[in-house]
């Protein structure tokens, strides 16, 4: 997969993105013959008095009939319009049912959830106890159709990952939903793509298509509650996140820390990106997001905290065992 | 010229409408924490052997009353931080009432911040551990809002759920009470 | 208190409310003559005059075997004496009567008087003190209610607010034992009465709105040490699920239910707890007792049946051991928590006896069940109820009404029952007599909001918005008096304040219960007529409970002390003008600031020599 | 002399007198005439009689001045951001005053440029073509103006004063509600559009009355100019489209302000009834810009190809079929909102079915082109720009018609880039080639034909290199609204093109406004009819003195200067010692009445402060509507006190 392609309309990733690719073209065809058109008479109009042509003007005041050949150009450049909008309307159509029907096979669902700056994920099953949690990064199989209900917690956003498919609003209030069969393995980036506020523009995620295999694996990994810190250090951290600060708003499965205001990092070290698609994942990254997430991402939910050094390498050493 | 004139004038107008919007609409975005220093007057109490001490208002009063980020941010930490499962939406329950004009622990921006941060005995948990001074204040700016304390302007009328208690921004505003009293 | 007045004027004057006039009962039928129901006698003993325990006896039934008052003299009741008992919070236990003296258990700070009846004026024997912690009061949800001691072999047993569980000696006042079982860090309070049988005293915590995990633990009646613990969710080991483990209905079935029903890690702070009644069976030792709401009211947060929340457990006593379970509403969506009183009865039922329970539900059913395997006999609304479509006696199952179903984000209107239930923790009392229930109970429906709940232990886990009022006739609250066997009202007096206080009927036919406004009164077991009222200091939410005297005289006492969920707007002094405090009863009791004021204060009765 | 008796003379006396106003007075003729014009027309002097002024051509050249001031304004935001977005990962611009600076942006070049230029513009020139002396209303045309001004005004003000609104120029709620907003930034946005739609309403009033009524003797509807045309169209759009922008400002504000639920969707309300009455509004507001601006793209089409524009009546009904359609498009800014699919297909026709008249129209301008003799002056230089940026715009607007395409392109950069090629490449390169041609009418000197040219191409080159990259920008996955990107996406070229183009923008804007001031004092002295057109505008000198006309001209074709032998024909019987205008039927434009015209007065500015006040305060308390309304009312019976009647004996008539 090409690096330009993580986020772009071209990422041709699943079945969606492909149908998207091959309608775009069909209308970049027809309109670039219409503009041909337009420029080429525009061109030969302007230019067809510089040789000397007759021209049909009003220097004596006396009225020229109208060239009878532009009244019949008038009559097929409608033609022409109305035929070019009708096959463009019905090729549009055509793609759109054809989107819609695959929502009809989903076989995985899971719900989005938006909130100001980050995406809530919850896998769903049909045992409840196999339901995952994670934030801002979507595991898929490849080639199985999955639905994806989306909901807002606050204002409206809207989910948008290009090389897999357009973009569909979360809504207070509402429920949409949205039908993907991804088809290429890969790593695409995605982006809210309705202004929802002081962090908009890092409001982003990022979706794993793998293997059917390697997504249960990845589901099953999911799962497991946090391991047990091992070194005294993570240890350290351990018992910060759980009794201060960061267990009232995060969840982590396996310790008491169990807040649903931000998101869960239980597998927090295991996804790409921190502060939601903003920097990738790794420890230099997470102690400045840590020591001071207020300036990577002003006006962010997560607050500075102040951690004394040693707070901090405790805390960014506990974080970095939840695979 | 005179339509310079007549926009300065305008401008006038608004300067003295607006003059309170300088601190009401100020964004703070706080890359740096806030300092614990918690000042000398802030008891609740209004009797000092051996005469009167005089109060003096915590500075950080000015930063968070009256700002109308800091009251949005307070009123959203007030349900995610569960204070509206105590409190509910001010007329209380498993705590006390905080849109009435009782103040049992001091009705000040800054006692109310000593409230939250440090707890108190009937059962009002202490969130020094668990909230930033940030966070703290802005939900002090919250809660003295609900009586109706600051400015009408910097207060949201409703939030985005089950309507509640009457439109802050239409009632009335209380009068400072005895506790509120303090240099400002 | 000008606002007040206007509050109070608003809801006089709102347009739901038609002018009837409350208080006066509606007879629909006669009281079923020839075969019915009668309490089971192992578990219901003749009277003896004393008053041990909340519920009377093991079957549950607060009926008072005492005849001297009867509906022809009761107006002549006289108050014999009274008794402060110095607290201003919702008092909601029995005083206990055990052989001349009186016990009464004061809400937090939990006090324990012992009041000597053989003398004029019942003096004060002793005070026990049990200095439970201030900060317990900022984790009970509803007021700082206790809902009863319980004498048994020269003791008395109790629980205080910070979930500990005291035995006192009934002679002297001195402990004997402590044990702490509630941690009130996790926001674990005890509020329950326990229950002693078979040698163990049995105890539940509160705290279902606040994310803990419920349970129910038995003590050594003599020691105080822990015997066994059940938790209601989590995996089989916890629940003391085992072998004998049979539910009735193929939903209860499977292995670690607790867990499977519950979104991961959901479970361990997913409420299930007990703090209302339990009842036992000395023939078969077991106890049934009902488990409480899932946690957060938010259904959104916990997808699944949320086994074993909102059900009853039959368990063995000795070890705890479940024997079966119901789930009255699986998945439940509204606070219908199903803690409410167990009712032990035999029935003549299709030619022969069986051994039932009766279970008015929170939900608005009156359930029947087969106590010896848990089979539902018969369940019909003894109220107004849309929340739900009926049960569906083959499965067992409640019938959702989908368009009732909580929305995150959009507030659903007009649910009722409304998150108290068609009736609280509030009992009921059965009349082998009559073979009637009588059923002290609200009418009120109300409006639903989901949102997100954050857990931080010791904190509210909630998630909604509430917002009650009054359901369709305007009464908020009910006196029924149900025919058990053939699922009908016999009788019913509209109230117009929620009722929250239990009920107690005498074998002299006599049904006495208070109102939230003050009025204690009596009525005809039979046909509902009123007979006697007394206004007393407080609202009445305490249970009336029936003694004989060292004088051999019949006795009627209770505590009037408004508070409890539906007092909440008095006793803890709230502004009315937020619809959803209180989790959102404050709007349907707007009015009751001006109606009555706290307080916690004895009232004895007596015929006239 | 009795009582009596003195009534009676007196009533006899009035009767007398009566009977000879009904005979004609004195005729002038002449520069005898040219003076008692300029006496009853011209505006009282002073402070005063500048403020109270009810002039068309004053108010239109402080509409359009203002408008340009605000484009400026509005150009210095977007240059901010393109710095801000010319890096990956800048930290040029906090998030937050991003949000303000994207709101204000786009705010402004709507509300207070693109709109009222249009009608700026329309104001100053319509009267002038219809051939007549006055707009109708003329009182509520100056109240007009300064309603715009005080919202733009207040603004900008409210900008500076960091109470800027961030909340987008479409104010989506939940975010620009009660509880995501805080403080008083959207209330300052959801009160400017109260002013501009109170602004544009009452403009709309006056065109449309104008149109309709004032139009020269025989200037039949059929013989209308193009951009008469166009402006009526558009004035009946504002008609239609403003009530519901008004209506869901309002809701706003009393969400805001009085804890309504109207957008609260957990008490029943919803998100997205904003949505729909915004857009029913806003996409009607996109062609009452793009109108005008084919009304001058025909001005200058017809002017510099010396021919008629082709198929007058095909133009005409697509002006009138594209001001219908525009009001069944507003479904395709939602369709990512979820609403039924199978709906959304209904808007998707609706939205490429307006192609058709946009592509007819082309069509028409290109025959005319085809079919005349084309002379290339900076203002027909504007026109080929025009069309060769537009249909661009056009085409990408048929692209994003088609629901699966949107899904995709909706908010993201391709939509940047399309609606400013619709904007600027359909509506500003016009509106500058249209300011050139009538810069002579407006102040009597040409404009610099070199620097004109030179900005041309400035503005034409620098318009692509900064929204040409954009559409890449987009499809490369980059969102509207984002006050930065990260590396690595691609993004860096594109935008960093952008952002230079941006400046050569900037550079032809500057390098316009030097031509005009340069060409205001030092220009070449412009004749009545600089570039041989047709309309009846050239018929009077450059600039018109304050009565337009010296006689009111009578039309017998489309094309009345071209067509006139000479001197055209004109009415006479107009009083002139009083403001007076003819009245003509709406279709056939017989003379009907003779219609007297408002003096100048203070009470339309000060009726505009009045309800500024209430609009203003009504931000802090819903009682201002009540108490603001008195001094409004007061104004407002002020302004329409009735006149005495004045009793010359002899009328003076030209």
């Amino acid at each position: 997969m090409s690096v330009q392609h993580y986020q772009s309309i071209f990422g041709n990733a699943s079945i969606e993105a492909r149908q998207f690719n091959t309608l775009f073209v069909i209308f970049l065809a027809v309109c670039a013959v219409m503009y041909a058109a337009v420029i080429a008479f525009m061109l030969v109009a302007l230019a067809r008095r510089r040789r000397g042509g007759r021209a049909n003007v009003m220097e004596d005041g006396r009225h020229h009939e109208s060239d009878p050949a532009l009244r019949t150009g008038l009559i097929g450049w409608s033609a022409v319009v109305a035929t070019g909008l009708v096959a463009l309307a019905i090729a549009s159509f055509v793609a759109d049912r054809s989107m819609a029907s695959t929502a009809a096979r989903e076989r995985l669902s899971l719900t989005v959830t938006a909130n100001q700056g980050w995406w809530d994920v919850q896998y769903i099953a049909s045992d409840n106890s196999k339901m995952i949690r994670t934030a801002n990064e979507i595991h898929l199989p490849v080639g199985v159709p999955v639905r994806i209900y989306l909901k807002s917690n606050d204002v409206i956003h809207s989910f948008w990952v290009p090389s897999l498919a357009g973009k569909q609003d979360l809504i207070p209030g509402r429920e949409n939903d949205i039908t993907i069969v991804p088809r290429k393995v890969g790593l695409y980036r995605g982006q809210c793509a309705e202004f929802c506020g002081t962090q908009h523009a890092k409001m982003a995620l990022v979706v794993q298509v793998e293997p059917y295999s390697d997504f249960i694996k990845w589901w099953e990994r999911q799962l497991q509650p946090a391991a047990a810190p091992a070194t005294p250090l993570a240890k350290a951290g351990y018992d910060f996140v759980t009794s201060r600060n960061c267990g009232a708003c995060h969840a982590i499965a396996g310790t008491p820390a169990s807040g649903t205001v931000g998101p869960d990092l239980t597998h927090f070290a295991s996804r790409r990106t921190i502060a939601a698609g903003s920097m990738p994942m790794g420890e230099g990254n997470l102690y400045g997001w840590i020591a001071d997430p207020q300036s990577i991402k002003p006006g962010t939910k997560m607050p500075t905290i102040g951690l004394e050094p040693n707070e901090l390498h405790s805390v960014v050493a506990y974080l970095e065992t939840l695979k | 010229m005179s339509s310079r004139c007549r926009a300065s004038f305008t401008l006038l107008a608004l300067t003295a409408l607006a003059l309170g919007a300088c601190n009401r609409e100020e964004r703070h975005s706080r890359a740096k924490p806030m300092g614990e220093t918690v000042p000398a007057g802030v008891s609740p109490d209004t009797i000092w052997p051996g005469g009167t001490v005089a109060q003096t208002l915590d500075p950080r009063a000015k930063i968070y009353d009256n700002n109308a980020p800091a009251i949005s941010q307070g009123q959203q930490l007030f349900s995610q931080m569960n204070c509206s499962g105590c409190h509910s939406h001010g007329g209380g329950g498993m705590g006390p009432a905080l849109i009435d004009d009782e103040w049992r622990y001091g009705g000040r921006i800054d006692q109310i911040a000593t409230s939250i941060a440090e707890g108190r005995p009937n059962g009002m948990p202490s969130w020094r551990s668990k909230l930033t001074q940030d966070q703290i204040w802005q939900l002090a700016a919250y809660v003295r809002s609900m009586s109706g304390q600051p400015s009408k302007d910097a207060v949201s009328s409703r939030a985005e759920s089950m309507s509640n208690t009457a439109p802050q921004t239409l009632t009335p505003r209380e009068p400072a009470h005895t506790s509120d009293t303090a240099e400002q | 208190m000008n606002l007040c007045a206007a509050a109070a004027a608003l809801t006089a004057c709102h347009p739901s409310q038609p002018k009837q006039q409350f208080g006066s009962a509606t007879v629909y039928g006669s009281a079923p003559a020839g075969d019915h129901a009668v309490a089971p006698p192992a578990a219901s003993p003749a009277d003896d005059g004393n008053w041990v325990m909340p519920s009377k006896d093991y079957a549950a039934t607060r009926f008072s075997g005492l005849n001297q008052v009867t509906p022809a003299n009761v107006s002549k009741l006289a108050l014999s004496f009274t008794f402060s008992t110095a607290t201003t919070h919702g008092y909601e236990a029995p005083p206990l009567v055990v052989n001349g003296t009186m016990y009464l258990i004061t809400p937090f700070p939990n006090y324990l008087y012992a009041l000597d009846l053989t003398k004029p004026g019942a003096p004060t024997k002793w005070v026990f003190k049990p200095k439970p912690l201030a900060a317990s009061q900022g984790v009970a949800c509803c007021d700082t209610v206790n809902r009863g001691a319980v004498y048994d072999a020269g003791k008395i047993f109790f629980n205080t607010l910070d979930g500990q569980t005291i035995a006192v000696d009934a002679n002297s006042g001195q402990q004997v034992w402590r044990t702490q079982l509630g941690e009130i860090q996790k926001g674990e309070t005890i509020t329950m009465a326990p229950l002693v049988a078979g040698g163990k005293v049995l105890v539940g915590n509160s705290g279902g709105e606040m994310g803990v995990r419920g349970w129910i633990a038995a003590l050594d009646e003599g020691s105080g040490k822990l015997a066994w613990r059940a938790y209601n969710t989590g995996p089989d080991k916890d629940v003391l699920i085992s072998a004998r483990f049979k539910p009735f209905y193929a939903s209860d079935r499977g292995k670690d239910l607790g867990v499977k029903t519950w979104p991961p890690e959901a479970w361990k702070i997913g409420g299930g707890t007990v703090w209302g009644w339990l009842s036992y069976d000395p023939e078969t030792k077991l106890i049934y007792y009902g488990v409480g709401n899932p946690g957060p009211w938010n259904p959104d947060q916990r997808p699944g049946d949320n086994k074993w929340t909102t059900g009853v457990f039959a368990r063995d006593v000795n070890n705890g051991e479940a024997v079966w379970f119901y789930q009255t509403t699986p998945h439940d969506l509204f606070d219908h928590d199903d803690i409410n009183e167990i009712i032990l009865a035999d029935i003549p039922w299709k030619g022969q006896r069986r051994p039932v329970l009766f279970r008015p539900a929170r939900a608005g059913f009156f359930y029947v069940h087969d106590r010896r395997t848990g089979q539902v006999l018969s369940a019909a609304p003894y109220g107004y109820v849309n929340g739900y479509k009926g049960v569906d006696l083959k499965t067992g199952m409640i019938i959702p009404n989908h368009d009732k179903d909580p929305k995150v984000g959009r507030v659903v209107r007009d649910i009722c029952p409304a998150a108290p239930g068609l009736k609280d923790w509030n009992p009921s009392a059965f009349s082998p007599v009559t073979g009637l229930v009588y059923i002290p109970h609200n009418n009120l429906c109300m409006d639903f909001g989901a949102m997100r709940a954050n857990y931080i232990s010791g904190t509210p886990y909630v998630g909604a918005d509430v917002k009650m009022y009054a359901g369709p006739g305007g009464n908020r609250g009910a006196f029924t008096a149900w025919d058990p066997i053939h699922q009908r009202k016999v009788w019913e007096i509209p109230e117009d304040l929620p009722l929250w206080s239990p009920a107690l009927v005498t074998a002299g036919g006599v049904v006495f219960y208070g109102t939230m406004d003050g009025w204690f009164k009596a009525v005809d077991a039979r046909t509902g007529k009123q007979l006697w009222r007394f206004k007393a200091g407080s609202g009445i939410i305490g249970q009336p409970i029936s003694y004989r005297g060292p004088d051999g005289r019949q006795y009627i006492a209770f505590v009037a002390g408004v508070g409890g969920w539906a007092g909440a707007v008095v006793s803890a002094k709230m502004d009315t003008r937020d619809p959803t405090g209180a989790l959102g009863f404050a709007n349907a009791v707007k009015d009751l600031p001006m109606k009555t004021t706290a307080g916690g204060m004895l009232y004895v009765f007596t015929l006239p020599r | 002399m009795n009582e009596l008796e003195r009534v009676k003379a007196e009533d006899e006396r009035l009767a007398r007198e009566r009977k000879k106003i009904a005979r004609d007075g004195p005729k002038l003729n002449g520069a005898k005439l040219e003076a008692r014009l300029e006496r009853t027309w011209r505006r009282p002097a002073g402070i005063v009689g500048w403020l109270a002024t009810v002039d068309h051509k004053e108010i239109g050249r402080r509409y359009i001045v203002t408008a340009l001031l605000f484009l400026a304004l509005g150009g210095v935001l977007a240059l901010a951001m393109r710095v801000q977005l010319a890096q990956p990962d800048a930290a040029l611009i906090s998030p937050g005053r991003y949000n303000e600076l994207f709101t204000m942006h786009g705010s402004t070049m709507m509300f207070l440029f693109a709109v009222p230029v249009m009608e700026g513009v329309a104001v100053f020139i319509i009267p002038l073509m219809l051939g007549t002396r006055s707009t109708a209303f003329p009182r509520l045309n100056a109240f007009s103006y300064y309603m715009y001004l005080f919202g733009g005004l207040m603004l900008w003000v409210a900008f500076l004063l960091n109470i800027g609104p961030d909340i987008g120029w479409f104010a989506y709620t939940p975010l620009s509600g009660p509880q995501f907003s805080a403080g008083k930034r959207a209330d300052i946005w959801a009160q400017m559009i109260t002013f501009t739609e109170v602004s544009a309403l009452a403009a709309a009033v006056v065109l449309v009355c104008t149109i309709l009524k004032t139009r020269a003797p025989g200037m039949t509807l059929a013989r209308m100019p193009l951009f008469a045309w166009a402006m009526l169209v558009v004035a009946v759009m504002i008609i239609f489209s403003m009530p519901a922008v008004a209506l869901c400002s309002s809701m706003l504000i009393s969400d805001r302000l009085i804890g309504t639920n109207f957008y609260n969707a957990a008490e029943h309300g919803d998100a997205l009834l904003w949505q729909h009455l915004f857009w029913f509004f806003g996409h009607p507001e996109v062609y009452i810009i793009f109108l005008p601006a084919t009304g001058f793209v025909s001005v200058i089409t017809e002017t510099f190809c010396r021919r008629p524009v082709f198929a007058y009546p095909v133009v005409v009904l697509a002006l009138i079929s594209t001001g219908i359609l525009a009001f069944g498009l507003w479904v395709h800014h939602m369709f990512a909102t979820g609403l039924p699919r199978v709906g959304y297909s209904f808007y998707t026709s609706a939205s490429m079915t307006v192609a058709i008249p946009t592509a007819l129209q082309i069509f028409c301008w290109l025959a005319t082109m085809w079919d005349g003799r084309p002379r290339f002056p900076v203002p027909m230089l504007y026109v080929v720009g025009f069309i060769i940026t537009f249909v661009i715009g056009g085409l990408t607007g048929v692209i994003i018609a088609s629901v699966p395409l949107d899904l995709q392109l909706h908010d993201t950069y391709f939509i940047v880039a399309h609606f400013h090629y619709v904007l600027i490449g359909g509506a500003v390169f016009p509106l500058l080639g249209i300011l050139t041609y009538w810069f002579p009418k407006i102040t009597g000197r040409m404009m610099s034909e070199t620097l004109g040219k030179i900005g041309f191409w400035t503005m034409f080159l620098g318009f692509q290199l900064a929204f040409f990259p954009m559409h890449f920008a987009g499809l490369l996955g980059m969102p509207r609204r984002v006050y930065t990107y990260p590396a690595g996406l691609g993004l860096e070229l594109p935008n960093m093109l952008s952002s230079i183009g941006a400046f050569v923008v900037a550079a032809a804007v500057v390098l316009f406004v030097v031509n005009g001031l340069y060409s205001l004092y030092r220009g070449a002295i412009a004749p009545p009819n600089p570039w041989g057109a047709s309309s009846l505008e050239w018929a009077t000198s450059s600039p018109p003195p304050p009565y337009n006309f010296e006689h009111i001209p009578v039309v017998e074709t489309r094309t009345p200067l071209w067509d006139a032998h000479g001197e055209l024909p004109v009415v006479t019987g107009l009083r002139v010692d009083e403001k007076e205008i003819l009245l003509t039927t709406v279709v056939a434009a017989a003379p009907d009445l003779r219609e007297p015209v408002p003096a100048a007065s203070l009470w339309p500015l000060i009726a505009a402060i009045a309800v500024g006040v209430l609009f203003v305060s009504s931000i802090f308390s819903p009682w201002a509507v009540v108490f603001g309304a008195i001094p409004a009312a007061i104004a407002t019976a002020a302004w329409f006190w009735p006149k005495e009647l004045k009793r010359h004996p002899e009328p003076v008539i030209s």
